[in-house]
């Protein structure tokens, strides 16, 4: 197993509601989220805005400390593990950001992006990594010298993707990393992001607010409705046979490129 | 079938800078839906924009002309296009949550600019925002029509625009991805409100959005834009069914559809892109821009 | 359009080779102040007292900007004050600069109770009248070079902390922050590799305001007669001496005046051009 | 509620601000090298004489000591008495403060107009040469401090133009009783407009020294949030409904962009507060600040602290009552 998760409960202070005396009142975010990860899937992890996708990503990066509840990776509890002992694990569960305009430091160029990583756990020949990660996802080596604001869109979230590979990692987790871009740059990411996966034997959870773009990538789904798990099954089996209200709801608000749907 | 707006070789661009639309010619009729698609940076908000008035200054308009229900704008004087349009047009925005002024009450948003620029009575102003709400399913409209915008939903002051938008009854709206910034689901029942009421009303509805799913909802005639340029115009039903251009069969194929998981999802092959600049080119060159 | 766009090279501005040039004339002047003042600055001549400047009439050959009332010659002791002023501007600023904008990346980095101990200092700082703070201080350390450094530290700091603290909160919340701790990166070298950068051309622009604001307290302080010993020649002393006789002899106020001016529009103009020039995201 | 908090939360922040103050200018005075009760007695006197002096003053007690008294003092209203005015410190300090406040007020006043119509015409006139021009103008009144502007002024309006006063408040000739130190606030509200055009002429260029600094942060940051705030959709929006460009700046982004500007002009306005010491002194104005100076070169502690405690009061008040209006014009806060 990749991932074991246990009842992970997640909540933020509300600063909104904070009494003049005493702690904020904490709006839970996570109400006991279980569920594995086995190595090899390609899981996607779906909801609206507000569902707590995203910080599920971070709490299993633990960018996020949790409340209650067990994060096992590779077999290694890491639930209350402090950044220190982290540290060195880090290299093997990497992310890949929503904005890449933000997860970009907009003062390095593209091979020190790749690089620095890298450099920091003592990986040999970083040079050869890099131009071998820009390979991989398809940019020319001549970008290794360019800034983050000279590139399109689409090509930043490759340095993105770049910077995660070149470390060899176990796990990815992707973050809406399609969600702004062009259908066009949406479908050379996805491409090559299955890609990827599947020459590198990568796990990767995959998160999205767009079933359509789930079910193009990924082998496993998690809907994630209010905090909660409404719904886990096989892609095929969800989408063929989805059991929870909030899954077939969302289904049939999808608006297709097609004029025959049955819709408005 | 008269076309209420007719837009006929519109072309913009920044000052002593790059083209933005080349020469756009589009139609709408009343009553009808039309969609203008394409991919961010194809100039499809910029027509809205134009059309408006408000495009950005460093923009100017060098040849084209607008004619709204007959009447030709650009060669009036901007305080009279600025009338014509707030009097016969309306502008769904894209983000309900910059869309309200975040410092004025619902109420007066709506009615206010019924009373100064169309000269209503404050009493007809007040019950035709009330029929709005109540027409956009607005529950409790009273208190809605108290509230500051922070405290309403991302949903619920989308209906609100759409409400305002309807108030004067224009001929003509312009909705500028007014969808993008929702969940599916909300986006879903904020659409089919949009066609429901463009129906019941009888406007012309001019649609931007970058997403086919939507189009293929919503629109009964469609514009596909590549750098500033119409490369298709088509019917809804044939333009899925049968896309000519190849552009528009690239963005087609490249659009994922969940009922589709084998087919193959294709990025705009690069043949298909170095066409459309080709076209482009050839424009720009024709029309002495380059 | 995106990749055109950043090969234009943007020509050097105008603004950075006016006031660049400016400061580098006075540094030049400071350095070497004996050898091209054309008199002693502290040699009296009554008999020469309040003489115009050289296109006036009356005026006395040699004394291009006239003199004061004890006539010592306005032009030599304005290049002798830049002495004083450039060495103001060089080590207070960057004093300043390294202890404020260090407390401020600190404060907005960390976070915690780092940023409430900062944070609350610079408030009771900021309940002082800055001016006032000087006074006293010179009051308490006594007149000299060294205590108007001091003076200027002391007060100054909060300037630095205080914004250099917002632009790391702002920072800190970026997603390249996040993406240094995927990559494992410790929280100390992400202060230092990844923030520092992105504030450092506000600290560079912050600093040559701060050189700027010490030359004006130097010769604030030498206005209310609370700098120097009155031997050395500064341009606050000499505009305290002007303001009283500006009736009789205004170019013994103007001149001074106009150095000051122009070494303060100058020290603000020049980071202003450097964060233009050297950034590398166009903004 | 949530307002309410936070203005709880400042009032005892506030508290905890004075207090550091009041114990930083303790220290930091009895440090002084000099023996100020040496330089209040005639050459000739005894070292008993001075000795009885410590005593009457307190100073022959620990800083701790004297602290103590000091604080009992304050808490009851008393701040001691002035050693080179030999007055109770608290009549001196309250005397000259309506002096700086009005000059501090019409300098604000005078920076709030300057700035906004400024911000106004930069936004009216934007991608313009006119923008281009404010920017610049703006740019350099920033950063030539408050204390070079008066010198320019005196120049300007004092010796080249001279129609200003460029000494004192009042000049001894005016023939005008007041029956308070608020003179220009009286005269307006005697009606007495020549009184009030006379004080005008004498706090015009201190005043306008102050304010141009002002005028230049509130016109930079003003015009940025009024541009910010033309591109949001609710702008776009109005345009579109046939409102005029104007109705569309003054009525529906000036509003909302004020309200960080408001922040802002709050410190801005301490600052300036601030700048009044020595321009006070530049002006010959008798004001707060320019007692303190000579408090200062007099060593007289009593009355350094007074005047410095006032000042952080008036600092901290003021951040209140901009905070306090903040939340009154945010509507978001309001309700919270």
């Amino acid at each position: 197993m990749m991932y074991e998760i246990r009842d992970l409960r997640l909540s933020f202070p509300d600063l909104a509601h904070k009494p003049l005396l005493g702690a904020a009142p904490r709006v839970e975010v996570l109400k006991g989220i279980s569920f594995d990860l086995p190595k090899g899937t390609v899981l996607g992890i779906v909801g609206g805005s507000g569902s707590g996708k995203s910080t599920l990503g971070r709490a299993m990066l633990r960018l996020l400390k949790p409340d209650a509840g067990s994060i096992r990776f590779d077999g290694t509890d890491i639930t209350h593990m402090d950044e220190d002992a982290l540290r060195g694990m880090r290299r093997r569960f990497q992310m890949i950001f929503q904005d890449p305009m933000s997860s970009l430091n907009p003062r390095r160029r593209v091979g020190g992006l790749i690089a620095g990583p890298m450099r920091l756990h003592r990986m040999d020949n970083v040079d050869a990594r890099v131009k071998e990660a820009l390979d991989m996802v398809g940019l020319p080596q001549s970008f290794a010298a360019r800034y983050p604001h000279e590139l399109s869109g689409g090509q930043r979230q490759r340095v993105g993707i770049a910077r995660a590979i070149a470390l060899r990692p176990d796990f990815i987790l992707a973050d809406e990393i399609v969600s702004g871009l062009d259908v066009s740059s949406q479908a050379q990411v996805l491409n090559f992001l299955g890609e990827l996966v599947r020459d590198l034997g990568l796990t990767l959870a995959f998160i999205s607010h767009d079933l359509s773009v789930i079910r193009r990538l990924c082998t496993r789904v998690l809907v994630l409705h209010q905090g909660e798990i409404v719904e886990e099954a096989d892609t095929a089996q969800l989408f063929d046979a989805p059991r929870a209200d909030y899954t077939r709801e969302l289904l049939s608000a999808i608006p297709l490129p097609d004029p025959h749907q049955r819709w408005v | 079938m008269s076309a209420y707006l007719s837009i006929r070789n519109l072309t913009v661009r920044l000052k002593n800078g790059p083209v933005i639309l080349r020469s756009v010619s589009l139609e709408v009729a009343a009553g009808q839906v039309h969609g203008l698609v394409g991919e961010s940076g194809a100039g499809k908000s910029m027509i809205g924009k134009t059309l408006l008035g408000t495009l950005p200054r460093a923009m100017e308009i060098t040849a084209g002309e607008i004619w709204l229900d007959g009447t030709e704008l650009l060669s009036q004087s901007p305080a009279d296009r600025r009338r014509r349009i707030g009097a016969t047009a309306a502008l769904i925005p894209q983000d309900p949550l910059t869309a309200l002024n975040p410092s004025k009450r619902i109420g007066p948003q709506i009615t206010r600019r019924l009373v100064d620029i169309l000269g209503w009575t404050a009493a007809d102003a007040d019950a035709r925002a009330r029929e709005l709400l109540d027409e956009v399913q607005i529950p409790q409209i009273s208190r809605v029509m108290r509230s500051y915008p922070h405290e309403l939903s991302g949903g619920m002051r989308q209906r609100i625009l759409i409400a305002s938008a309807f108030a004067a009854e224009p001929k003509l709206i312009i909705a500028d991805e007014p969808t993008t910034a929702l969940d599916v689901t909300v986006q879903k029942q904020i659409l089919r409100l949009i066609r429901n009421m463009q129906h019941r009303h009888g406007t012309a509805l001019l649609f931007v959005t970058h997403d086919l799913g939507v189009v293929s909802k919503i629109c009964d005639t469609l514009s596909v834009l590549y750098a500033g340029k119409v490369v298709e115009e088509a019917r809804m039903q044939r333009f899925f069914m049968r896309p000519i251009h190849p552009y528009s069969q690239a963005l087609l194929a490249a659009t994922p559809s969940y009922l589709d998981p084998e087919g193959s999802l294709m990025p705009v092959p690069a043949n298909v892109i170095d066409a459309v600049e080709e076209e482009v080119r050839f424009h720009d060159i024709r029309a002495g821009t380059r | 359009m995106r990749d055109a766009r950043a090969e234009v090279k943007r020509p050097i501005g105008l603004r950075l080779w006016l006031s660049g040039g400016w400061i580098a004339l006075l540094a030049l002047a400071a350095i070497f102040a004996p050898l091209i003042a054309p008199h002693d600055p502290l040699a009296q001549d009554l008999f020469l007292g309040r003489m115009p400047p050289f296109w006036m009439d009356g005026a006395e050959p040699g004394y291009w900007l006239g003199t004061d009332s004890l006539g010592r010659d306005v032009l030599s002791r304005i290049i002798h004050g830049a002495q004083i002023a450039m060495i103001v501007a060089l080590v207070a600023g960057t004093i300043t600069c390294v202890i404020g904008a260090s407390l401020g990346l600190m404060a907005g980095y960390y976070r915690g109770w780092a940023d409430r101990v900062i944070s609350r200092l610079v408030d009771i700082w900021m309940a002082f009248p800055p001016v006032l703070f000087a006074i006293l201080l010179i009051a308490v350390l006594g007149p000299g070079l060294m205590s108007i450094i001091i003076a200027i530290i002391v007060i100054d700091w909060t300037r630095f902390a205080r914004v250099i603290r917002a632009e790391a909160l702002t920072q800190g919340a970026m997603d390249y922050v996040a993406s240094a701790q995927v990559a494992g990166r410790t929280r100390f070298s992400t202060m230092l590799a990844e923030i520092l950068p992105n504030v450092l051309p506000t600290v560079v622009a912050l600093l040559t305001l701060e050189m700027g604001i010490a030359v004006i307290v130097e010769a604030i302080l030498s206005f209310v007669n609370l700098s120097i010993s009155t031997d050395s020649p500064t341009w606050g002393g000499m505009i305290a001496e002007g303001r009283t006789s500006v009736h009789q002899a205004w170019w013994v106020l103007v001149f001074p005046l106009v150095a000051l001016f122009l070494t303060v529009l100058s020290f603000s103009q020049l980071g202003e051009g450097l964060k233009d020039r050297f950034d590398p995201v166009l903004r | 509620m949530t307002a309410l908090r936070n203005i709880l939360i400042r009032l005892s922040t506030t508290a905890v601000t004075l207090f550091g103050v009041a114990v930083i200018v303790f220290v930091v005075i009895r440090v002084v090298p000099g023996n100020p009760i040496a330089m209040m007695l005639p050459p000739g006197a005894t070292d008993d004489d001075i000795a009885r002096l410590e005593a009457l003053y307190g100073f022959d007690k620990s800083i701790f000591q004297q602290f103590l008294i000091w604080g009992a003092g304050v808490l009851q209203g008393d701040f001691g008495t002035s050693i080179s005015l030999r007055q109770p410190v608290a009549d001196l300090v309250l005397g000259r403060l309506p002096a700086t406040l009005e000059l501090s007020i019409v300098a604000l006043v005078m920076a709030m107009l300057l700035g906004g119509a400024l911000a106004l015409m930069g936004t009216l006139y934007r991608d313009t040469t006119t923008e281009a021009a404010v920017d610049v103008t703006a740019g350099m009144a920033l950063s030539i401090p408050d204390f070079l502007w008066g010198l320019v002024l005196i120049l300007l309006f004092g010796v080249l133009w001279p129609i200003f006063s460029i000494s004192g408040r009042v000049s001894p000739s005016l023939d005008f009783d007041f029956a308070t130190n608020f003179y220009l606030f009286e005269a307006l509200l005697r009606l007495r407009f020549d009184v009030v055009g006379h004080l005008l002429s004498h706090s015009f260029m201190p005043a306008l020294a102050l304010a141009i600094p002002l005028a230049a942060i509130i016109a930079q940051l003003l015009k940025q949030s009024l541009k910010e705030t033309m591109h949001l959709d609710y702008v776009t929006l109005a345009r579109t409904k046939g409102y005029s460009e104007q109705h569309v700046i003054t009525r529906e982004a000036l509003p909302n962009a004020v309200l960080p500007t408001l922040t802002l002009i709050g410190v801005q306005f301490t600052f300036l507060i601030g700048g009044t010491v020595i321009i006070e002194r530049l002006f010959s104005y008798e004001g707060l600040g320019n007692m303190a100076i000579d408090a200062v070169i007099n060593r007289d502690l009593p009355l350094i602290q007074g005047i410095v405690i006032l000042f952080a009061l008036l600092f901290t008040v003021i951040n209140l009552l901009v905070d306090m209006l903040y939340v009154v014009l945010n509507p978001r806060l309001r309700h919270a």
